[in-house]
């Protein structure tokens, strides 16, 4: 989770991650962001986040994001 | 699982195959697009169908008349007839050897609808005028026309060029406008 | 049947009467006899297109569903004889057969889409090799393009995929599906809705509402305004200065620029308000394609907010699925080893925008223009990606953000660099276009934006009157929509100010609107696709 | 009770508001259509012969080989013969047909003179020339009908049952005479006459130009065998006439066909072109060089005309009807008036 964090910070400095949680509705991420995330967080936890699971409800907060990756462990 | 978004490439390759496939025709099709626009751009010169050719200047349906009179000198007669209620006027050029039909149109006053030889005086850049036989037409134009009620049709563009035959000898000329007439 | 019509608005009048009157498990079945009904009227030849997409996709679903099925079963039968690694086995299995029939009916209708759409495209450009080696160039074929194909076959992918990745259920009912296909307000020129935004509104029984109907025949009137009023008159002009570009260069172009990008929203946007208006006078939501695109500050802003629909497609289908492909993501890993972290980052992205943008480009039409036009945007994007940081920089330094002025320099900017890429649309050729554009500042002409020369391109000062105010009014209606419906505010009013606004409206559209004989009755630009 | 209230308030506001629309397109359909009368008169006397009483014993239906070609005051003077033109400009034959099945339904002529000039057009040819001729006539099925065979690939059908949807973007041009004129028009023609007074005369008329095929076409027999029924269904005598004119060119090979046609139909044709016997000059008596008559020419004609019907077809002398002289007795009154102020007008000019 830290190194998630760390890595989002990176990403946009300026938002607040802990408690944000309109990441895509408001625009924040875009498809760009997204795909930086989804290469980084393949790197850190071998992790493959395919294109089924790209939907707002994933990516709109870093808690959705990360329980989406600790989802996809378990199923790996 | 991950792979299977491979499929998803497919989207990609049908877009590329065009690409690749048709790459090497890149720069010839630009080309030939390019000349062609430049010339079908100028106004006036829709010269896409067959033209007439009188005292070198040639004369073509779906333009105006004025800059054709300017340079053949004026007719030997003209006449007038005006449409009914003031819907333009149509004239008829009458020189030795053939006519030339005016009517309005959506952006020139005079346009020319038709161009019709009646005697031998005068003949098309191809050589034919009256008195020319079937062959002579067929010769001269080839054979990619229609043929109904002893007229022969040969269509390009927006035009028409027809040999009306009498006895298998041409006994008219028209060139015609497709919006004109 | 054009939705400017008389024909559509009778045809509208007589599927809202049944709809209405019929009970409300039958009404979907109205919907759907109405849309092959206005799908006939373009000619019965191109229904077994839609018919075969609609069947092909529908059974590949269906299939894909049932495979799924048995593997449940089969799985639970056999739930204590198999071992981890057997269930492992027969699920990848399965998943391959799922894979089999979603390419299968995905590859049928790409390729139907292709043969019909990009044959003639093809064909020329093998003649060019051809006519370069000499040889007799092949002849043409005379492909009927079936109306809205573009948009339908995306619809039907876009339902085939999600029933694939298992984000949706397949239909069952497979007219229930046609109607999904061919619903026929989004038929002729989007939106490209999505299965789950449709289902609800689509099959649920809806009771006549006075308010839904009137709002819905508001948006259809509002579509009119902009598509008859101001579009089907800026085209006049248009079409002069684009059709002679001898006479029509220089500063004409920039003329042309704003005239393209203004009468390309007012036709494309208006004609989506009047496919949204209509999907709301039958209670059916459709998703909304435009968010004030002009609006917008960059080229990527502008691409989330101008046929939203569409990027959206590209986005989900095209850009992710490559993006996060395995190898994609081993290649951005490579990259990231040996290209330094900053350009090995963007490898990937690169790469999965390049094909989205050569996509988009492809199905906008069958032409070079096309493809230049969608990768110069692709450029465009790139190039201000990596100039972020640069921007970035000069934000800090300057306290430039919120500055008033300094937003309408960005929304300036962003129209004007769409609008130069948007004039690929407009000339026969990429060179003309480029010629045409490079030729602006060298034109010499400035003089004829103010010496009356524009009054010479069939546009009379009445006509620039009604643009004038047209475009006046299209941009106060945005303004205000940024705090909400504009609909719901005139709603608010009382009923007189609500008659006089829309009784107003319409009198505008039927008397300045660019209709009938005078006019050249201009198809929507967003038909051929 | 509340639902009841909430629903008359409803079905008030839509009333009233229906109503106000509806006057409002009305008034602006009045403004916006154009007025025949005072701009393109060869559209304004179809609509005038439903104000004439239907008492005619000659019926005339053409173009303006008709309308301005003969008089009828001087058939009435001369002959008795109570005549109106039904003429619009550019009359196609399928038109000439519906008029003469609307004229059927408001009274049975002794006799009914066609021009066939028309027989040589099997389409449409113009928009404008189609408004001329339709927008003048009463609603009917017989105007529906000729609506539908009339209509160009440009023009629909509402367009000529709201004439607004037509006329829409004339508020740019609109004259006082459109406010004017707004429900009432003014009387351009007398008896459907269209005079003309100026005198061109007829010069360097072309030879015309050789035709493929000379058959007039199935569509026009088709609607010529439905007038030669409809006439013979209520008792009119038919009579195919081909107006004199120089220009434009009536084929020897036409003449034969409605020669035929019409000793086939044991119908009467009267061809005038080249009638030595009419007495007609081209030099004096056209105003156009040879397409049309001026009013010289038309009272020439319409003499011999006059003298034909009497011997040809035995029409009957109403001049004995007291009703009818007064009424023509006012009528010869603006005749002359009229001339009078067109010659001086051509003088002015």
């Amino acid at each position: 989770m830290d190194e998630l964090m760390e890595f989002l910070e990176e990403l946009h400095p300026d938002v607040d991650y802990e408690t944000c949680d309109t990441l895509i509705d408001d625009g924040i991420l875009d498809s760009f962001d997204i795909i930086s995330i989804i290469s980084e967080v393949a790197d850190m936890f071998d992790v493959t986040i395919s294109a089924e699971y790209i939907v707002p409800e994933n990516f709109n907060s870093a808690q959705a994001l990360y329980d989406l990756i600790t989802y996809l462990e378990d199923e790996g | 699982m991950k792979k299977k978004l491979v499929s998803l490439m497919l989207v990609i390759m049908v877009c590329m195959f065009s690409l690749v496939a048709c790459g090497g025709g890149d720069d010839k099709g630009n080309d030939g697009n390019n000349d062609g626009g430049g010339a079908s751009n100028t106004p006036g010169d829709s010269t896409s169908g067959y033209t007439f050719e009188y005292k070198g200047t040639s004369i073509s349906v779906n333009t105006a008349i004025e800059p054709v009179v300017e340079k053949i000198g004026d007719p030997t007669s003209k006449f007038e007839a005006p449409s009914c209620a003031g819907q333009g006027t149509d004239f008829i050029y009458t020189y030795s050897g053939f006519e030339i039909d005016t009517s309005p149109a959506e952006n020139i006053t005079n346009a020319i609808a038709a161009i019709i030889i009646v005697s031998d005086e005068v003949e098309t850049p191809e050589g034919i005028t009256i008195g020319s036989t079937k062959e002579d037409v067929e010769a001269a134009y080839g054979t990619d026309y229609t043929e109904s009620n002893g007229m022969m049709t040969y269509t390009k563009g927006d035009m028409k060029l027809n040999f009306l035959l009498k006895n298998n000898v041409v006994d008219s000329v028209q060139y015609m406008s497709n919006a004109l007439n | 049947m054009q939705f400017v019509s008389y024909s559509f608005l009778l045809f509208l009048a007589v599927v809202f009467v049944v709809y209405y009157l019929v009970p409300g498990r039958f009404q979907w079945m109205v919907l759907l006899a109405a849309s092959y009904v206005f799908y006939l009227f373009a000619g019965p030849k191109y229904l077994i297109y839609i018919m075969a997409t609609t069947l092909t996709t529908w059974l590949a679903a269906r299939q894909i569903d049932n495979l799924k099925a048995r593997q449940d079963l089969y799985l639970e039968e056999n739930k204590k004889s198999l071992s981890r690694e057997e269930k492992k086995l027969y699920k990848t299995a399965t998943k391959k057969k799922q894979r089999l029939v979603m390419l299968g009916a995905l590859l049928l209708n790409l390729g139907i889409l292709a043969v019909v759409k990009y044959t003639n495209f093809a064909i020329s450009n093998i003649n060019a090799v051809i006519n370069l080696a000499g040889g007799k160039p092949l002849g043409f074929v005379s492909l009927v393009l079936p109306l809205g194909i573009s948009f339908y076959t995306f619809r039907a992918l876009s339902y085939l995929i999600d029933v694939y990745r298992k984000t949706i259920p397949a239909e069952k009912n497979v007219f229930k599906f046609a109607l999904f296909v061919s619903f026929f307000p989004q038929l002729i020129q989007g939106p490209i809705s999505r299965f789950t935004q449709l289902e609800s509104g689509l099959f649920s029984p809806h009771r006549l509402s006075w308010k839904r109907v009137s709002f819905g025949l508001q948006r259809i009137l509002w579509g009119y305004m902009k598509k008859m009023v101001i579009a089907d008159r800026i085209v006049i002009g248009l079409n002069t200065m684009t059709g002679d570009t001898a006479t029509y260069a220089g500063a004409y172009v920039l003329v042309e620029v704003f005239f393209y990008a203004i009468q390309l929203y007012a036709d494309f946007s208006g004609g989506l308000d009047m496919a949204i208006g209509a999907g709301q006078i039958f209670g059916v939501t459709l998703p909304e394609n435009f968010e004030r695109p002009f609006f917008s500050k960059s080229i990527k802003e502008y691409w989330n907010r101008w046929h939203i629909t569409m990027g959206a497609w590209f986005t989900d289908y095209i850009f992710y699925p490559i993006s996060v492909c395995k190898p994609m993501l081993n290649l951005s890993k490579w990259s990231r080893s040996h290209l330094g972290p900053v350009l090995g980052r963007r490898l990937s992205v690169y790469l999965s925008s390049f094909a989205v943008w050569l996509a988009t480009g492809v199905w906008h039409g069958a032409s070079w223009n096309f493809v230049f036009w969608g990768l110069s945007n692709y450029l465009v994007i790139m190039i201000s990606q990596e100039l972020e940081p640069l921007y970035r920089r000069f934000h800090q330094k300057f306290d430039v953000n919120g500055n008033l002025l300094y937003k309408i320099f960005q929304v300036a900017r962003t129209f004007l660099l769409m609008g130069f890429l948007r004039m690929y649309d407009c000339f026969d050729s990429v060179l003309t276009t480029w010629r045409m554009v490079a030729g602006v500042p060298f034109g010499g002409n400035w003089n004829i934006l103010w010496n009356g020369s524009l009054m010479q391109i069939g546009l009379t000062a009445a006509d620039y009157v009604i643009l004038g105010a047209g475009i006046l009014l299209m941009f106060l209606v945005s303004m205000s929509q940024r705090s909400g419906s504009v609909r719901e505010k005139i709603h608010a009013k009382p009923y007189a100010v609500r008659f006089v606004i829309w009784t107003a409206l319409f009198m505008v559209v039927l008397l300045t609107g660019a209709y009938g004989i005078g006019y050249d009755a201009s198809n929507f630009i967003y038909n051929q696709f | 009770m509340k639902r009841r209230k909430i629903f008359w308030r409803r079905f008030f506001r839509v009333t009233v508001s229906g109503i106000v629309i509806c006057s409002m397109l009305f008034l602006l359909e009045r403004l916006l259509v154009p007025k025949y009368s005072v701009g393109t008169q060869d559209g304004a006397m179809i609509a005038e012969y439903y104000d004439d009483a239907p008492k005619h014993n000659l019926i005339i239906i053409g173009d303006s080989e008709m309308y301005e070609n003969i008089s009828p005051l001087v058939l009435w003077q001369n002959y008795g013969i109570n005549c109106y033109i039904r003429g619009s400009a550019q009359q196609l034959i399928w038109q000439s047909c519906y008029l003469l099945e609307d004229t059927l339904r408001h009274e049975t002529p002794e006799a009914v003179i066609i021009n066939i000039t028309s027989m040589q057009y099997a389409e449409p040819q113009k928009e404008s020339y189609n408004r001329m001729t339709l927008e003048g006539m009463r609603w009917s099925t017989s105007k529906v009908k000729a609506i539908f065979a009339s209509m160009t690939e440009e023009e629909s059908f509402w367009e000529y049952v709201f004439p607004l949807l037509r006329y829409h973007s004339r508020w740019n041009d609109l004259t006082e005479d459109d406010f004017r004129l707004m429900f009432s028009e003014e009387p351009v023609s007398l008896n459907g006459y269209m005079m003309q007074v100026g005198v061109k005369p007829a010069e360097n008329v072309p030879a015309g130009r050789p035709l493929a095929d000379y058959a007039f076409s199935d569509v026009c027999y088709e609607y010529l065998d439905k007038i030669t029924a409809l006439c013979k269904e209520y008792g009119v005598e038919l009579i195919l006439m081909k107006s004199p004119s120089v220009y434009p060119y009536w084929y020897d090979e036409w003449d034969a066909q409605i020669k035929e046609y019409a000793e086939k139909n044991q119908i009467k044709y009267l061809n005038c072109v080249n009638n030595e016997e009419i007495g007609l000059n081209f030099q004096t008596d056209t105003f156009d060089g040879g397409l049309h008559l001026n009013v010289g020419g038309a009272e020439i004609y319409s003499n011999f005309l006059g003298r034909w019907l009497q011997s040809e077809t035995g029409i009957s002398d109403l001049r004995g009807d007291s009703e009818l002289s007064h009424e023509w007795e006012q009528k010869a009154a603006d005749y002359d008036a009229k001339k009078s102020e067109k010659y001086r007008e051509l003088t002015d000019s």
